[in-house]
């Protein structure tokens, strides 16, 4: 085990809170129309930027869900400038240059699972370095794809990593009506491969249990399902209510192991972290965002991008509709 | 094809989701047998709403938030439905009925009809869809045409609040599976006076939305709004355009489609799903099939286009707009 | 545990011999031309016997895959009259009587297993007492239904007994290659259900299980998943050349395993099994299913049965298509 | 259009399952990055033998026999195209593609859109589809019209087995991703002569099968060769019709549709699937796009019925048969 370094942690931190910042950010503007519907990182912080932090982005993969992409700073700008084309529904918001190791978000709950495991897999047969990273949530993990990315993975020994962000939600479904499993990295035994739950509030934990997977699965030991234990501290999306379904005093609880508020504790008490730096970032990743949202409410598109990277060439069809397209926007 | 729909609009409006909700509470407070499940659909009463106050007043058992897979959702309705319950199944976006069309196509509705009748598939799906509100990837999609290829299965879809709720509950009640398929822009978009109390409106037969003589526009869900703003805006420059609202795709009222298109003469079809293989096209060659010497122009469809439903700021390109209706409708009648 | 009295086994092993008699026959018959494919029960006849000896034919419910229903004579004799029926091609095979539990077998793998649950939840909710059955693969353990239908069979704890034939084939697919798992049964945890193992040569191991699992469920204690492992002797179906990939000593060794013979060892120790009794057996099932065979055939059927029962009422378009279909019988 | 399909026989002749497995030989070995995965592919040659002796070649690295799982079989290949490789899954029978339908529809078919080309889903996703040989139930099923509506997918099924060949090649090097279907009654029931080596058939293109003026019989896959046969008999009657091969249905070669169309001014459309939704429906409604003045009589389809595929007694009434096939040429060729 490599515990992170402090430095490392530091980095972590810097991360955590530049995401939790931005994303209140991303809140107002979807409030003012300026976004569409974003789902909240908080209370996911610690374990996205803690695994960002144990890869080497230039040779492993990242497959996110939806929640992930203000924490992963670690693989570059491109990853906040893209999410916020995303979000201001721009097609270019999916389309991340190819130096950067992260797919799109993915909406289809549990489908990126068998992508991460053949891009796994496909590495391997090209003798390629690294591993693959996917995040999927505990209400995901009920989907017949999570079962069978697994159970693939399992066969091929792929070197990925099935990391299962439970925040215990799942919108309003709690994790005892997801399942009755007493733990879903318990599941990792039907499948041959190795599990472990870590408490994804502690960055440090997360760092250790990513690395050794990670070293795992190059040393063609297998995939890891990784369990990661959080609490979802927002709603669900923007578009969503919590306060119909969260008991009150579990969302008390929650916060109170806030994992920004513990690993400042840590990096406090090491004399690396104070108000001041703390401000310095928040100010920071404010401007960042603010840059980020200005370029993307810049970015031209056509309406005519509407056709554009269906098929490699349009069909006879396509090409109809292309022109009639053209033609109406004169209507 | 039943009388035009009366357009009182009066204080006791609702929403279509609001006469969705209310059927859902008529039928189950009629029929004890029948079991709602579905992701959120519990204590969130469904994520836009649909099933609001449904557990309070049935309770847990009636009332199931289930794990989140839709294959289940719809295979467990299938078990439900041979235990002689009455399953009302939402899928929480049509896009993830892929998720589980194994068990829609291959036993919802095949189970009938692979038992010659022993079990009774009295299932009903119910799943928001289309586009126009801005939501993520596969939450639009307009996958109609590809569920009305699949024998077995109902294919019912609204376009006015009275009759969300009159054929939700003929849906409900039908022993055959139905997709109940509800427009997205119309939950909070579309309003209108609902009858209170028991209120059925058969499945198959087509509505007249709008009189018409010189061209119909034949609709069905948000298309039929679309529609009928086209059409009245259209008799400012004369044009008499008759809307007719399939309500049904399956089945599909034949002599209602005969009826109209042999009068006018002239047809538009819309419908928002990509373009190649969608609905529109069985209409057309509907239309043929039936009334071929009657028609003096091609019938023309207005469609989506033959990409994937996209992202917000193409949306509305996407769409069929009352313009790109209006230009079809002018284009099949200045044709000689 | 109740260990099955010497009379049901005794039952259950004339139920085996029957079923691999007749399983001989249907062989031929499809060799023969008079039958469609068929999937011999060979090496599957005690858990399938067993199990449904540990059933009460009068409340409890079995879903099959395809390959059981030879064994499940239990049941009732509908249940061999509707498979011939159905082995014909007549649409009658899949409608059994009101009165016979039996499902009719399932082609589209593991899509059964979520029915099983939504039968035995439906019975909890309308109070009926009794289980439910479903047998499937270890091949068709690998399909997400599989997966989506334990758990939510574990948050339900529905009254389901999901009993994995683990014949160690999916038609060329050996089980390393279909999971890295050590025991299929090993999954249950992953959906806080019970798991067990148990040797499905053994009748009455097998009946025991089923049993207990029974009790537990009908006491409201939720579903357990029972691994039987067999080993499949014969072709995946008579379609299928398995001398392209079984292993000649696996299948050498798995036939000195063969379940009837050691049932009939033991029975035969207790003096309650003989040669004669054998061949008694024997030729009573090949009268029995040559009976049914030919009733089968002599079921009649109108072409415009394809019309049948596909709706309650036939669409507008359904019923042009039938007169068309009645005029087209002319052509 | 491409040229008149050469009927030469001889003794390099091949059944269509034989042209298959050549183009999967030739590919793997022009292509190092082609990975065939499925179920029973490897040592077992495919259920049907059509990967035979891939597994020998190649090894087992490149041919994998996955998990009983159709879902993550396109789920992984999507995977392996963003690895920068080329897969060819195989589905066992089309029926089944209903449990990888969120992969297909969902992810195979919009990874180019999704991600403006960034991966490029260079998939090949082969299935036998279509009945005729008894098999049992969902092995049967004809689901092209409901994949067609899927877009960002090519879908391409041949009629020869050359084309089967040729066809198959081009689709492994097309950049898109294409489900190929395979008409299993073809796989031993249709043969021809094959070009050895290198053979490549343009996807896109539709084909004349046979010459005529009197009639255009369209059709895919095998109905190919039912169309061909009743042209062939009718002959004999001094009926000249002739035979479209669409070939791929995406994209669907409306130019070859047009130009036979025009010349005829009569058209049958021929199709196994259920007939509400099917392809057949979006063929009529091309003519009508493309050709609507030239039309002597309405646009007849020859379809199955809207009733789930039936079981081996019923399933030569199902399948349109020469029979009725040609009671369709008789009948457009009279209409006035
Ligand atoms: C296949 C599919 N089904 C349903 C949805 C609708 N949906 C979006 S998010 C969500 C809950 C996801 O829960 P979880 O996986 O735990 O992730 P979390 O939001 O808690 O991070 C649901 C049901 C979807 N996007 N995809
Ligand atoms: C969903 C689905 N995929 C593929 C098939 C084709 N198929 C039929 S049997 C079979 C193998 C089944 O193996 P298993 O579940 O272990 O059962 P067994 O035949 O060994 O009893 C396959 C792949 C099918 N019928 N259904
Ligand atoms: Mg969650
Ligand atoms: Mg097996």
């Amino acid at each position: 085990m490599t515990r992170p370094s402090d430095d490392q942690l530091l980095a972590v931190l810097v991360d955590m809170v530049a995401a939790r910042t931005q994303a209140r950010r991303l809140w107002n503007l979807q409030r003012q129309g300026r976004i569409g519907t974003v789902a909240p990182i908080d209370g996911h912080e610690a374990t996205v930027a803690a695994t960002a932090h144990a890869l080497d982005p230039s040779q492993d993969w990242i497959l996110p869900q939806y929640r992930e992409p203000l924490a992963l700073q670690r693989y570059g700008p491109e990853v906040l400038d893209h999410y916020m084309l995303y979000n201001v529904g721009h097609p270019d918001g999916s389309r991340l240059p190819e130096s950067v190791r992260v797919a799109p978000l993915q909406i289809s709950l549990a489908t990126q699972i068998p992508h991460a495991v053949g891009l796994a897999w496909g590495m391997t047969l090209q003798d390629e370095a690294g591993v693959v990273v996917v995040f999927f949530g505990d209400g995901s993990s009920s989907e017949g794809d999570f079962h069978e990315a697994a159970n693939l993975a399992g066969v091929l020994r792929a070197p990925v990593i099935l990391l299962c962000m439970n925040n215990q939600w799942a919108i309003s479904t709690p994790l005892h009506q997801q399942t009755a499993a007493a733990s879903l990295a318990d599941r990792a035994v039907g499948y041959g491969i190795n599990g472990v739950t870590v408490d994804g509030n502690d960055a440090a934990a997360v760092f250790d249990a990513v690395d050794e997977a990670r070293k795992r699965a190059l040393a063609g030991q297998g995939p890891t399902l990784i369990e990661a234990c959080v609490y979802r501290l927002g709603a669900h999306t923007t578009a969503d209510d919590p306060t119909r379904y969260v008991p009150p005093e579990d969302l008390e609880a929650a916060r109170r192991d806030d994992p920004i508020e513990r690993l400042e504790k840590h990096l406090v008490e090491l004399g690396l972290w104070d108000d001041e730096i703390r401000s310095a970032v928040e100010t920071q990743a404010l401007s960042r965002i603010d840059e980020a949202t200005d370029a993307a409410e810049a970015h031209p598109l056509r309406a005519e991008a509407l056709m554009d990277h269906c098929l490699s060439v349009d069909s006879p069809r396509m090409a109809r509709q292309r022109l009639a397209l053209l033609s109406e926007a004169e209507l | 094809m039943s009388e035009i729909g009366s357009s009182v609009t009066g204080p006791s409006e609702l929403t279509m989701l609001q006469a969705i909700n209310e059927a859902l509470h008529h039928e189950m407070a009629r029929d004890e047998r029948i079991v709602v499940l579905g992701e959120d659909v519990g204590r969130n009463g469904g994520v836009f709403r649909a099933t609001e106050g449904l557990v309070e007043k049935f309770g847990e058992e009636r009332v199931v938030d289930t794990p989140l897979a839709e294959g289940v959702i719809a295979g467990a309705a299938v078990g439900l439905a041979m235990a002689g319950l009455i399953p009302v199944a939402e899928l929480q976006f049509l896009g993830f009925s892929y998720q589980a069309m194994h068990q829609i196509a291959g036993q919802v509705a095949r189970l009938r009809y692979r038992t010659r009748s022993r079990f009774e598939p009295a299932i009903t799906i119910r799943s928001p869809f289309g586009g126009g509100v801005r939501t993520p990837e596969l939450h639009s999609d307009s996958l109609e045409g590809q569920l009305a290829n699949i024998a077995g299965l109902k294919l019912v879809t609204p376009a006015t609040a009275a009759d969300a709720k009159g054929l939700l509950s003929s849906s409900i009640r039908d022993p055959d599976p139905v997709v109940f398929l509800e427009p997205l822009r119309g939950y909070r978009g579309i309003r209108g006076e609902v009858p209170s109390g028991e209120h059925l409106v058969p499945l198959g037969e087509a509505r007249l939305a709008r009189e018409g003589d010189d061209v119909v526009v034949i609709a069905w869900s948000y298309q039929v709004e679309l529609a009928c703003r086209v059409a009245d805006a259209l008799i400012d420059e004369n044009l008499s355009v008759a809307v007719l609202d399939l309500r049904s795709l399956v089945p599909l009222d034949l002599a209602a489609i005969a009826s109209v298109v042999d009068r006018c003469g002239r047809a538009v079809v819309v419908e928002e799903a990509v373009q190649t293989g969608g609905f529109a096209g069985e209409v057309v060659t509907t239309i043929v099939e039936e009334c071929f010497w009657s028609l003096e122009s091609p019938v023309v469809r207005v469609s989506g286009y033959d990409v994937p439903y996209p992202v917000g700021q193409l949306e509305d390109t996407y769409v069929p707009s009352e313009a790109r209706i209006a230009a079809a409708v002018r284009r099949v009648l200045e044709v000689a």
